[in-house]
C-alpha cells in the first residue's frame, strides 16, 4: 500500500509541476544510506521519480515552507505535520493560496537512524491521535479512525517521581545538552527571527553551555510551545544527545487540554489558549 | 615481535593510573557513549564503534573560562585560567586523534592558544585501533587508517588474548613504565576501511564549483542546526562573551558554528553570510578548501559522526563526490 | 558611561529611624556607574529638591535615583525636580525604602540590607532608562453627544457655548428624553416642560450645535482627539427644509398607534411628532405603521389581503414636504471627544407576579402616572383610571419595584423613587382633595437639598399614609384592587381597597447601552450601567481617553445631578478641546520591526486596539503600535515570543537587570 | 544573600493594585519579614515567564507575582491573561523539579495591605521550611 | 381497555405511573381518589399504587424532625425508583413533601445521611408529578361526553402546589394556568381571579380555626364575586377547608350563600360521562348537585 502511496505522490507532483501550479514539491527521497528517507525538493517534473513514501518519512516538512514564502509550493504532510500547517496559518506565517497540500494518511513511522533500522514505531506514534491530515488539497490513503484519547502515561510516570528526582533528572539531561538548537531548527513552531536564547540585549540566557543555561533554554522553549506544539516530536528525534523533549511538550499539551480543552493546529482559525481568556475560569491561580 | 598486554593487566594498569590521575574513557551514559572521567576500569566500554561526541572536548571544552577579572583597589586584576589537571585519554580512535593533531594547526599557529597548548601538554592519549569500521567511516579516504598510530602516545590493537601495545611517544613511554608486557610473535590484524571517497583533487574541484547553485539547492534541505559542527572532531569555531556574577567577571569561550544564523553578523547588522547556501558552503569549503590551503591536511578525518548525526542527512561523502563531479563538469565548461 | 546620582531620604525618622541611611549611601557610592551619593532629611522639601538640582549640575549627573517613599507618592514631584535641573524627567528612578522597607521592618540590620538591595536595583534600572519625550498629536475640536436627554442637552449647550462644535445624536424624533415625559419636578414642583423646553429650543437654535434626531451611532474608530464615527440617519420621509411643522399631516393621518411617549396610554398617528413641544417640531413617518408604506411592502410580495392605500399626508401637506424617496443613510463625522448620555428606562414590573404581572389595568408605573397627570398627557391632565376612566380615590404606592430587590436582579437603589412618589402624593391631592394615598416603603431616602422637608410635606400635609413594609399581593376584587401588605412597624398585615396602584419602578439603562459601550470600548457593569474611570475622582471619565459618560446611563440620578453631571462632562470636554494638540504618555510599547514576525499575538491580547498592521519595505506585514491608544500595560510584550516589543520605562532589559542585581549582587 | 538571611523572594507587583497594596501595608505599619524584594511592573500581564524562569535559573528561592483581582485590572484584561500564562508555567516548573510552592501568584488589591503582609509572612515561613534550592 | 392513540402518537397504554395516594385519599378525600382512578382509567393512564407507601411527613414530621421529614418521603421515593416509573401524586401536600425531599437530596451529604437512615441506597433519579400535571397533559385526548358548557369554575391551586417555585417547579406561582386550561378543554369557563394560590389556612387548621375561616372565606367570596359557580381544587386540605366550614362562615362571618367545591378530577369525570354518584359528588358537605342540575350537568 505504501508503494502505492509513492506512486500517487509522484503522479500528483508531476501534474503540479507540469501545470506550473507550484514551482517546488517538498517531499521525501531515499537517503545516502540507501534506505532511510530524507527531505527532497523537486523542481523539475522529470525528477519526481526521486520521491518516495515509506515508514521512515518522519521529517516534518512544513518547517521548510517558512523558507518558501511567496513561492507556490507543494508539501507532503502526515497527520501530525498537517497540524503544523494550521498552526502556521493561524499565526500568519504562511499563505494558504501559495501552498498545495498533499496529505498522507500516516501509516506510522519507525525508529531509525542513519543506516540502522528497527520495525518498532517511534514513540510519537504511540500517542498520535492524528493519522489523518487535518488539512489537505489532495489526500493519499484511506482515512482511518483515530484511537481513544491519549492517557499521557509517560507524563504520569514522570510525575510519580519526587520533585528532587525530577530536578536531578532534568539536570542530567541539561548536562548532555550542547545547545546545538537542532530541536528549534526542526520545529515548525520555532520561527522567530531572533530567538530569545540568542538575544544579547536583553541577555535572557547566558552563553555558557552549562546546566543552568541549558535548563532555562529548554524550559522557555517548552513554554513558548505551550498550546502551540503539534506533537510531531521532531525536536526529540533530531536531538544528538537524545534529550526526552516530548516529556516537556506533552506536559504542557496535557495541561492545555485539561484546562482549556484545546489541541494545537486542529483548525486554521483556532485561537491559541494564551492569547485569549474567559472571565470566570478557575485555573488554581491567585485563588 | 609484538608487545602484548592482557585484558586483566590492562585493566589493573588503568586502575593504577586512576588512583593519581583523571582518566577519560568511553563510558555508557543512558543510550550514549561518551568520554567521561572513569573511576574504575569496569566503567569503560571496550567494544564501541566510536563515541557520540568527539574527544575534542578535552582540549577545546564546550565552555571554558579564558580569564577572570575582579576590581582591585581602583584597578582591575586579571587571572588567566591555568590547566593543572593531568589527564589520561583512553580509547581514542585514530580518526579522532588525527582530528586533535590537525587542530594544532589553527590553535598552535602563532599566537598560540595557551589553553589548547596546556590541554595538549597535560593530556596523554592512549589510542585504540578500530577492529571493524562502522558504515559511516571513511578515515582511509581522508588520509588516516583504522590503526593509524601517528597521533597518539600509546596505541593499542585488540588481539585474541589482549592488546598489542605500540609506544609512540616519551609520554607514552613514561606512562608504561613498570608495566608487564608479554613478547609475542602474533601479528596484530590490520583492519581496513574500504569505503572509498574520491578526495584527490578536491581542492581544485571545489574551487571550480564555488559559485555553483549546488550549494543553495543543498541548503534547501539543511535546517542549519549546529549538530554537525558540535559532533565534529575538527570544527573549532567559538564565541566569546563576558559574564559578571557577584563582582567577578569571567571571559567565557563557548562552541559556536558557522551554520548558525548571525554567526558572521558584523556591527551595524550586516551579515556577509546571510543566506543558508553560503553558510553551508562555508562549512565544506573550510574543511575541503581553506584548511588544506592553510595547514596542508584536509579538515575532515572521516569519522562519519556528522553523517549519522545530521537530522536531514547532509552527507559529506556524498558532497565530496558531487563536488568532484560538478567540479569536473565546470572544468569542461571553462575550457 | 553614565553618571548616576543616588539620594537617600531620611524622611525625618520615618526611614532614618530604622534604616541606617549613611550605610546605604556608602554602599551606593560603590555601585556600578554611581558617581555621587548623598542623603537628605526630607528630600521632598524645597531644600531637599534644591540639593538634588545642585548636585545634578555640579556633579554633571545624567541619571538620578531617589530612595524615599513610594513612587506612587512623589514620582511626579521628583520628575519635575530633575527636569528643573535640565535632566529628562524620565531619567529618574524611585526606590521605595519607606512603605516597602522602613515602615514594615523593625530590625535595622535587615531593613538596611534590604534598602541597599532596593537602591542597587533602582541604580541598575535607571542606568537603562532613556530620555523620553511625550508625543504631540493634533485633535478635532468637535464633540459628539450620544443621547438628547437633559444631560446631553446640558453638555451640548455648555460645550457649544465654550465655542466648540457639537453634534447631538438622538434616536427618537425629538430631544428631551425622559424629563419631557414628566409633569412636575421635585422638590420645587415646577413644571418639567416649562423648564426643559427653553433648553431644547436653545439647542435647536445654537449655531455651534448640529442636531441629528432619529439617528443612531453605528461605529466608532480612532482615539482621543481623533475619533471617526459612523452615524445612521433613519429616513424621516419628510423634507425638513420644506416642512414648516404646521401639523396638518399628523392631524389628517388616519392611523392610530399607541404612543410611546404616553407609555401606551394614549395614541399617535403614523406621521407624528412625539409631543407638542418636540424639538425639532417637525414630524417623521413611522414606516412600520404607515398605511401606504405597508401597502408598498405588500406590493413586493402581494401576499395576503391588499391593505388600503393612503397617502393622505402627501395630499394635505401645504409645502409638499413629504418625501418618500428618503432612505436610511450613514454619515461619517470626525470628533475629538464623545459624551455618552443614553439615559435610562423604567423597570418592567410585569415580572412581579404578586402585583398582577401587568394583568391589572389599574396597576400602573409611576411614569404612566406622570403622563396621566400631565396637562399635555392623554387625559389632559385629569387623573383617570385606565380601566374605567373613573377618578381614583384610594391610591396605593409601592416603593422599590425593580430596586433594592435581589429577587429580580436589581439590588441597587434607584435614588429618585422616594422623592417622586412624595411628589405624586402631593400632586394627586392637588388634583383631587378627596384622594387618600398609601405608600408602602422600605425606608424613605430623602438625601438632598429640601428633599426631607418635601417628603415630610407629603406625609404631614397631604395625609398620605406611609406604611413601612412590602406588598405581598394585589388582586382584583370587583372594580377595585385588594392590596395585601404588611406594616412592619406594628407588625400586622394590612389590606387596602385601592382604586389605583402605582408602582415606583426603578431605573435601568436604556436598551443597547451595552452595545454602545462595546462600540466605544468602554466598560459597563452587570446591569449595563456604564463604568466611570474612578467612582470618586474621575466620575465622568472612562477607561478610554476622550470618551466621557454622564447622567443616568452611569447610574440612577435625579435631574439636578444629571444637569451637574452633564456640565461636568462638558467641562472635561472643553478642557480637552481647548488644547491645540494632545500630549501622549511616552511610557508605551514600541516594536522593533527587525524582530517582528507578524504573528499578531500582540493584536489578539491588546485591550486597547493599539496594535495596527504595517507593511515593511521588504514586504513583510508586521505589527506597529498606535502610541495614542497604547496605555502601556505590557500585555503584548509577553505575548511576543520573538521579543520584538518592549515597554518604555519597564523594558525587559530593565526588569532583567533588576533581577540580576538581586541574584548576582 | 539567600544563604544566611533566609530565602530570597523576588516579587513582581502590579503598579495599580498590589504595589499600592504593599504601600498600604506600609502606611498601616503592618510588619512582615524582610526577605521580599519588590519589582514594580505596570500589570501582572507584563511579567514575562522568562523573568520568572530567569529568577530560578539564577538561584532565587521563590518568586511572587501579584496583581489586581480578576475583574479589577487597571487595563481591564491583563490579569486574565497572566492567570492563564502562569497556570501553565507553574505546571511546567513543578514538572522540571521546582516545587510548586516556590512560585506563587496572588491577587492583592490596593486596599489589602493586611492581606499583602499576611501573604509575605506565610510565604517567607513556607520558604524557610522548604529551605534553599538545591539547584544552586 | 383498547389502547387508543394519543395526541402525541404514542399508544396511551404507555402512560404508566406509580401511584401514591397518601393518607387523605384513603380517608377524608376518598372522592378525590375514586374520581382520579375513574378518570385515569378512562384516559388510559395506568396507575400502580405502591405496595408499601408511608406517610409523606406533611402532618407533623416536617415541623418537628428535619431528618424524619426527609426519610419518610425518601422511603416512598425509593420504591418508586425501584419500580422505574414516574410517580403520580394527587395530594398537594404529599407532592410538596416529596419534591422537597428530592430537592434536598440533591446535596450529596444529605443523600448519604438519608440513605443510611432508611438503609437503602437512594438516588434522585425518580420523577414526581402531581396528578394535575399528569392529567392536564394536552397529548391525552379527552373523549368528552358532556361538555361543561356554561359552568364558571374558579380554579384554586392552593399554596403548596406552586410554592416555592424552585422546589416544586409546577407553574407560575402567582397566576398558574394548568387547571384553567384543563377546565377550558372540558368546555367550562375558567374565571380570572386573584386568589388562586392563596393560603386556605390548612397550616393552622386545628389550632386557629378563626384564621382558617377568615382565609377560606376570603377565597370563596372572591371566587363568588368573580362569578364562579364552583371552585375546583387539587388538594384534599384545600377541599376540606373550603367545603367543610361554609356553615361556620355563615354564622361567624355572615357568608350568605353556598359555593360548591369540587376536585378537578370530579369535573373531569362528569364531562367524561361518569355519573355524580360514581364520582361521589354526593359526599361533599356543601352539596354541588343543585348547582350542577341547574347547569344541566347532573
Amino acid at each position: 500500500m505504501v508503494a502505492d502511496f509513492t506512486q500517487q505522490i509522484r503522479d500528483k507532483a508531476k501534474e503540479l509541476l507540469e501545470k506550473g501550479t507550484v514551482e517546488c514539491v517538498i517531499g521525501y527521497e531515499t537517503g545516502s544510506d540507501g534506505f532511510s528517507a530524507r527531505p527532497a525538493f523537486i523542481y523539475e517534473s522529470a525528477e519526481v521519480e526521486r520521491l518516495i513514501f515509506d515508514n521512515t518519512c518522519s521529517h516534518n516538512l512544513v518547517k521548510y515552507l517558512l523558507n518558501k514564502k511567496g513561492k507556490p509550493t507543494a508539501v507532503i504532510v502526515k497527520g501530525c505535520d498537517s497540524r503544523a500547517l494550521n498552526l502556521l496559518l493561524s499565526e500568519k506565517q504562511i499563505d494558504r493560496d501559495n501552498i498545495f497540500i498533499i496529505g498522507v494518511v500516516c501509516p506510522g513511522v519507525v525508529e531509525w537512524g542513519w543506516n540502522n533500522h528497527s520495525d518498532q514505531l517511534q514513540i510519537r506514534c504511540n500517542w498520535c491521535r492524528q493519522h489523518n491530515p487535518v488539512i489537505y488539497d489532495f489526500l493519499v490513503g484511506e482515512p482511518v479512525t483515530e484511537g481513544p484519547p491519549d492517557d499521557f502515561a509517560d507524563i504520569a510516570a514522570m510525575e510519580t517521581k519526587s520533585t528532587e528526582e525530577r530536578e536531578a533528572f532534568w539536570r542530567e539531561q541539561a548536562e548532555h545538552c550542547v545547545r546545538c538548537y537542532a530541536c528549534r531548527q526542526a520545529c515548525p513552531g520555532c520561527y522567530c527571527i531572533d530567538c530569545f536564547v540568542e538575544q544579547l540585549d536583553p541577555e535572557w540566557v547566558g552563553i555558557r553551555i552549562a546546566p543552568e543555561e541549558n535548563l532555562m533554554w529548554n524550559t522557555i522553549r517548552a513554554f513558548h510551545l505551550a498550546g502551540r506544539c503539534i506533537s510531531c516530536n521532531e525536536c526529540e528525534r533530531v536531538c544528538p544527545v537524545n534529550i526526552p523533549l516530548s516529556l516537556l511538550n506533552r506536559r504542557m499539551e496535557r495541561e492545555v487540554l485539561g484546562l482549556f480543552d484545546y489541541r494545537a493546529g486542529m483548525s486554521e482559525d483556532a485561537v491559541a489558549p494564551l492569547i485569549t481568556f474567559m472571565k470566570d475560569e478557575k485555573l488554581g491561580i491567585g485563588e | 615481535m609484538t608487545k602484548i598486554i592482557g585484558k586483566n593487566e590492562l585493566e589493573s594498569w588503568l586502575s593504577g593510573i586512576m588512583k593519581e590521575r583523571t582518566v577519560f574513557a568511553p563510558t555508557r551514559v543512558d543510550d550514549l557513549i561518551l568520554f567521561r572521567p572513569v573511576r574504575s576500569a569496569n566503567e569503560i566500554v571496550f567494544d564501541y564503534e566510536n563515541t557520540n561526541l568527539s574527544p575534542k572536548e578535552l582540549f577545546f571544552p564546550r565552555t571554558e573560562t579564558l580569564f577572570t577579572a575582579v576590581p582591585k583597589d581602583g584597578d582591575i586584576e586579571l587571572t588567566p585560567t591555568i590547566v593543572d589537571q593531568e589527564v589520561i585519554l583512553f580509547g581514542i580512535r585514530p580518526c579522532d586523534a588525527r582530528g586533535i593533531a590537525i587542530l594544532d594547526g589553527p590553535f598552535l599557529d602563532e599566537p598560540a592558544d595557551s589553553l589548547w597548548a596546556q590541554h595538549r601538554e597535560k593530556t596523554t592519549m592512549i589510542g585504540l585501533s578500530c577492529t571493524k569500521p562502522a558504515p559511516q567511516c571513511f578515515c582511509t579516504s581522508m588520509g588516516s587508517a583504522p590503526n593509524d598510530a601517528s597521533n597518539v602516545d600509546i596505541m593499542l590493537t585488540q588481539v585474541e588474548d589482549g592488546y598489542a601495545v605500540e609506544t609512540i611517544t616519551e609520554k607514552g613511554e613514561k606512562l608504561l613504565q613498570g608495566v608487564e608486557l608479554r613478547e609475542s610473535d602474533v601479528q596484530p590484524p590490520v583492519p581496513t576501511c574500504d569505503v572509498n571517497i574520491p578526495a584527490e583533487g578536491i581542492v581544485e574541484a571545489i574551487t571550480k564549483m564555488f559559485d555553483d547553485p549546488y550549494w543553495s539547492r543543498l541548503a534547501d534541505r539543511c535546517i542549519h542546526c549546529n549538530v554537525c559542527a558540535y559532533v565534529c572532531p575538527t570544527c573549532y569555531c567559538f564565541d566569546i562573551r563576558d559574564r559578571t556574577d557577584k563582582g567577578k567577571t569571567e571571559r567565557i569561550r563557548t562552541w559556536e558554528s558557522c551554520q548558525s544564523k548571525g554567526f558572521t553578523r558584523i556591527a551595524g547588522g550586516y551579515d556577509p553570510r546571510a543566506d543558508k547556501g553560503t553558510r553551508l558552503r562555508q562549512r565544506f569549503c573550510h574543511k575541503l578548501l581553506y584548511f588544506p590551503q592553510q595547514f596542508g591536511a584536509l579538515g575532515c578525518v572521516g569519522c562519519g559522526r556528522c553523517v549519522i548525526a545530521c537530522p536531514v542527512n547532509i552527507d559529506i561523502r556524498e558532497i565530496i563526490s558531487d563536488v568532484q563531479k560538478i567540479g569536473a563538469e565546470v572544468g569542461q565548461g571553462s575550457n | 558611561m553614565s553618571r548616576i546620582g543616588v539620594f537617600v531620604c531620611h524622611c525625618g525618622t520615618n526611614i532614618g529611624g530604622v534604616v541606617n541611611v549613611p550605610e546605604v549611601v556608602e554602599a551606593a557610592r560603590h555601585m556600578p556607574l554611581v558617581a555621587y551619593a548623598d542623603e537628605n532629611k526630607y528630600t521632598c522639601s524645597e531644600v531637599g529638591q534644591a540639593s538634588i538640582r545642585d548636585a545634578i549640575r555640579e556633579q554633571r549627573l545624567d541619571r538620578v535615583v531617589i530612595a524615599s517613599c513610594s513612587p506612587r507618592m512623589h514620582e511626579n514631584t521628583f520628575r519635575r525636580t530633575v527636569a528643573a535641573a535640565g535632566l529628562n524627567p524620565y531619567l529618574l528612578e524611585i526606590s521605595n525604602i519607606r512603605e516597602h522597607c522602613s515602615w514594615v521592618h523593625s530590625d535595622s540590620k535587615d531593613a538596611t540590607a534590604k534598602a541597599i538591595d532596593l537602591v542597587s536595583m533602582a541604580v541598575a534600572k535607571v542606568a537603562r532608562h532613556e530620555s523620553l519625550f511625550p508625543k504631540q498629536v493634533g485633535l478635532t475640536k468637535r464633540a459628539l453627544i450620544i443621547g438628547g436627554g437633559i444631560t446631553g442637552i446640558q453638555a451640548a449647550l455648555d460645550i457649544a457655548s465654550a465655542g466648540h462644535e457639537v453634534v447631538l445624536v438622538e434616536k427618537e424624533p425629538s430631544i428631551g428624553g425622559r424629563m419631557s415625559q414628566l409633569d412636575k419636578t421635585f422638590p420645587t414642583l415646577d413644571c418639567s416642560a416649562c423648564i426643559l423646553t427653553p433648553k431644547m429650543v436653545d439647542v435647536a437654535q445654537h449655531p455651534n450645535i448640529t442636531l441629528l434626531t432619529y439617528s443612531e451611532v453605528k461605529e466608532v474608530r480612532g482615539f482621543v482627539g481623533n475619533f471617526e464615527v459612523d452615524i445612521l440617519k433613519k429616513a424621516k420621509m419628510v423634507d425638513y427644509v420644506k416642512c414648516t411643522g404646521c401639523g396638518t399631516c399628523w392631524q389628517a393621518c388616519p392611523e392610530r398607534i399607541p404612543s410611546e411617549f404616553d407609555m401606551g396610554l394614549g395614541s399617535r398617528p403614523a406621521i407624528y411628532i412625539p409631543f407638542a413641544q418636540a424639538v425639532p417640531n417637525k414630524p417623521v413617518i413611522d414606516i412600520a405603521n404607515c398605511r401606504y408604506e405597508k401597502y408598498l411592502k405588500w406590493k413586493e410580495t402581494e401576499e395576503g389581503p391588499e391593505p388600503p392605500q393612503c397617502r393622505i399626508c402627501e395630499g394635505v401637506c401645504p409645502t409638499e414636504a413629504i418625501d418618500r424617496s428618503q432612505k436610511d443613510e450613514i454619515i461619517t463625522e470626525k470628533f475629538g471627544a464623545v459624551v455618552v448620555t443614553t439615559g435610562f428606562k423604567t423597570f418592567d414590573h410585569s415580572v412581579y407576579g404578586e402585583y398582577g404581572g401587568g394583568r391589572y389595568p389599574d396597576v400602573i408605573s409611576s411614569l404612566e402616572l406622570e403622563r396621566l397627570m400631565s396637562a399635555a398627557g392623554p387625559t389632559g391632565g385629569e387623573v383617570l383610571r385606565p380601566s374605567d376612566g373613573s377618578h381614583p380615590k384610594n391610591v396605593v404606592f409601592i416603593q422599590c419595584v425593580g430596586s433594592r430587590d435581589d429577587k429580580v436582579g436589581r439590588p441597587y437603589c434607584s435614588k429618585v423613587c422616594c422623592m417622586y412618589t412624595a411628589k405624586h402624593a402631593i400632586m394627586l391631592r392637588e388634583h383631587d382633595s378627596e384622594v387618600q394615598c398609601y405608600v408602602f416603603y422600605i425606608d424613605v431616602r430623602a438625601g438632598g437639598k429640601d428633599f426631607e422637608e418635601f417628603a415630610r410635606r407629603a406625609q404631614d400635609e397631604t395625609g398620605a399614609l406611609y406604611l413601612r413594609g412590602r406588598v405581598s399581593q394585589i388582586y382584583q376584587e370587583g372594580k377595585n384592587l385588594k392590596v395585601m401588605g404588611e406594616d412592619s412597624l406594628i407588625g400586622r398585615p394590612v389590606e387596602i381597597e385601592a382604586d389605583l396602584v402605582v408602582l415606583a419602578t426603578g431605573m435601568e439603562p436604556s436598551d443597547n447601552a451595552d452595545l454602545i459601550a462595546q462600540k466605544l470600548n468602554i466598560s459597563y457593569n452587570t446591569y449595563n450601567f456604564l463604568i466611570e474611570a474612578h467612582p470618586k475622582l474621575r466620575p465622568v471619565e472612562t477607561q478610554t481617553d476622550g470618551i466621557f459618560v454622564a447622567g443616568t446611563c452611569v447610574g440612577p440620578r435625579d435631574i439636578p445631578d444629571c444637569v451637574a453631571h452633564g456640565g461636568a462632562a462638558a467641562a472635561k470636554v472643553v478642557a480637552l478641546l481647548s488644547q491645540d494638540s494632545l500630549t501622549t504618555d511616552p511610557l508605551t510599547s514600541i516594536i522593533d520591526p527587525m524582530k517582528c514576525v507578524g504573528c499578531f499575538a500582540c493584536k489578539e491580547v491588546c485591550p486597547f486596539n493599539a496594535i495596527e498592521e504595517q507593511i515593511t519595505r521588504d514586504k513583510r506585514t508586521i505589527a506597529s503600535i498606535n502610541e495614542s491608544l497604547c496605555k502601556g500595560c505590557g500585555l503584548c510584550i509577553v505575548a511576543c515570543r520573538p521579543g520584538a516589543i518592549n515597554l518604555r520605562g519597564f523594558t525587559s532589559q530593565q526588569l532583567l537587570s533588576e533581577v540580576l542585581t538581586l541574584v548576582r549582587g | 544573600m539567600s544563604a544566611d538571611n533566609g530565602p530570597l523572594i523576588i516579587g513582581f507587583l502590579c503598579n495599580w493594585c498590589s504595589y499600592a497594596g504593599a504601600d498600604m501595608a506600609g502606611t498601616s505599619r503592618i510588619a512582615y519579614p524582610a526577605n521580599i524584594r519588590i519589582i514594580r511592573v505596570p500589570c501582572s500581564g507584563r511579567v514575562d515567564p522568562l523573568l520568572i524562569v530567569k529568577c530560578f535559573e539564577e538561584g532565587a528561592d521563590a518568586v511572587l507575582v501579584a496583581g489586581c483581582h480578576p475583574g479589577d485590572c487597571h487595563y481591564n484584561e491583563g490579569n486574565y491573561y497572566s492567570r492563564r500564562r502562569f497556570a501553565l508555567l507553574r505546571a511546567l516548573l513543578d514538572f522540571m523539579g521546582i516545587e510548586k510552592e516556590r512560585f506563587q501568584v496572588k491577587w492583592v488589591s490596593a486596599s489589602e495591605g493586611k492581606r499583602f503582609a499576611k501573604i509575605i509572612t506565610e510565604f517567607t515561613e513556607d520558604m524557610t521550611k522548604l529551605g534553599a534550592r538545591k539547584a544552586s | 381497555m383498547a389502547p387508543a392513540e394519543s395526541g402525541s402518537g404514542q399508544p396511551v397504554t404507555e402512560r404508566i405511573y406509580s401511584y401514591y395516594p397518601g393518607c387523605s385519599l384513603h380517608a377524608t378525600a376518598r372522592e378525590y381518589d375514586v374520581s382520579t382512578r375513574l378518570v385515569c382509567q378512562k384516559l388510559g393512564v395506568e396507575l400502580r399504587e405502591l405496595e408499601d407507601w408511608v406517610c409523606c411527613g406533611a402532618s407533623a414530621a416536617h415541623s418537628t424532625d428535619h431528618l424524619l421529614s426527609l426519610a419518610l418521603p425518601a422511603h416512598t421515593l425509593k420504591q418508586a425508583e425501584e419500580k422505574g416509573l414516574p410517580l403520580a401524586v394527587p395530594c398537594a401536600m404529599c407532592y410538596s413533601r416529596l419534591r422537597f425531599a428530592l430537592h434536598e437530596l440533591q446535596n450529596k451529604d444529605t443523600l448519604d445521611l438519608v440513605s443510611r437512615t432508611i438503609g437503602k441506597e437512594l438516588s434522585t433519579a425518580v420523577t414526581v408529578k402531581h396528578m394535575l400535571q399528569v392529567l392536564a397533559d394536552e397529548d391525552i385526548p379527552l373523549p368528552i361526553v358532556k361538555p361543561l358548557s356554561g359552568l364558571k369554575v374558579a380554579c384554586y391551586y392552593g399554596c403548596l402546589l406552586v410554592r416555592p417555585p424552585e422546589v416544586v417547579g409546577f407553574d407560575d406561582a402567582e397566576d398558574p394556568q394548568t387547571m384553567d386550561h384543563l377546565m377550558e378543554r372540558l368546555g367550562a369557563e375558567a374565571i380570572d381571579w386573584g386568589l388562586k394560590t392563596n393560603c386556605c389556612g390548612a397550616g393552622v387548621a386545628f389550632a386557629r380555626l378563626d384564621v382558617v375561616l377568615k382565609l377560606s372565606h376570603r377565597i370563596l367570596s372572591l371566587a363568588q364575586k368573580s362569578g364562579a359557580d364552583c371552585v375546583a381544587v387539587a388538594c384534599p386540605m384545600c377541599h376540606a377547608n373550603l367545603d367543610m366550614y361554609q356553615k361556620d362562615m355563615t354564622v361567624k362571618l355572615g357568608w350568605k350563600t353556598e359555593l360548591p367545591v369540587l376536585y378537578f378530577t370530579q369535573l373531569m369525570g362528569l364531562s367524561l360521562g361518569f355519573s355524580p354518584k360514581e364520582l361521589l359528588l354526593d359526599k361533599h358537605i356543601t352539596n354541588p348537585l343543585p348547582m350542577l342540575r341547574e347547569k344541566k350537568l347532573a
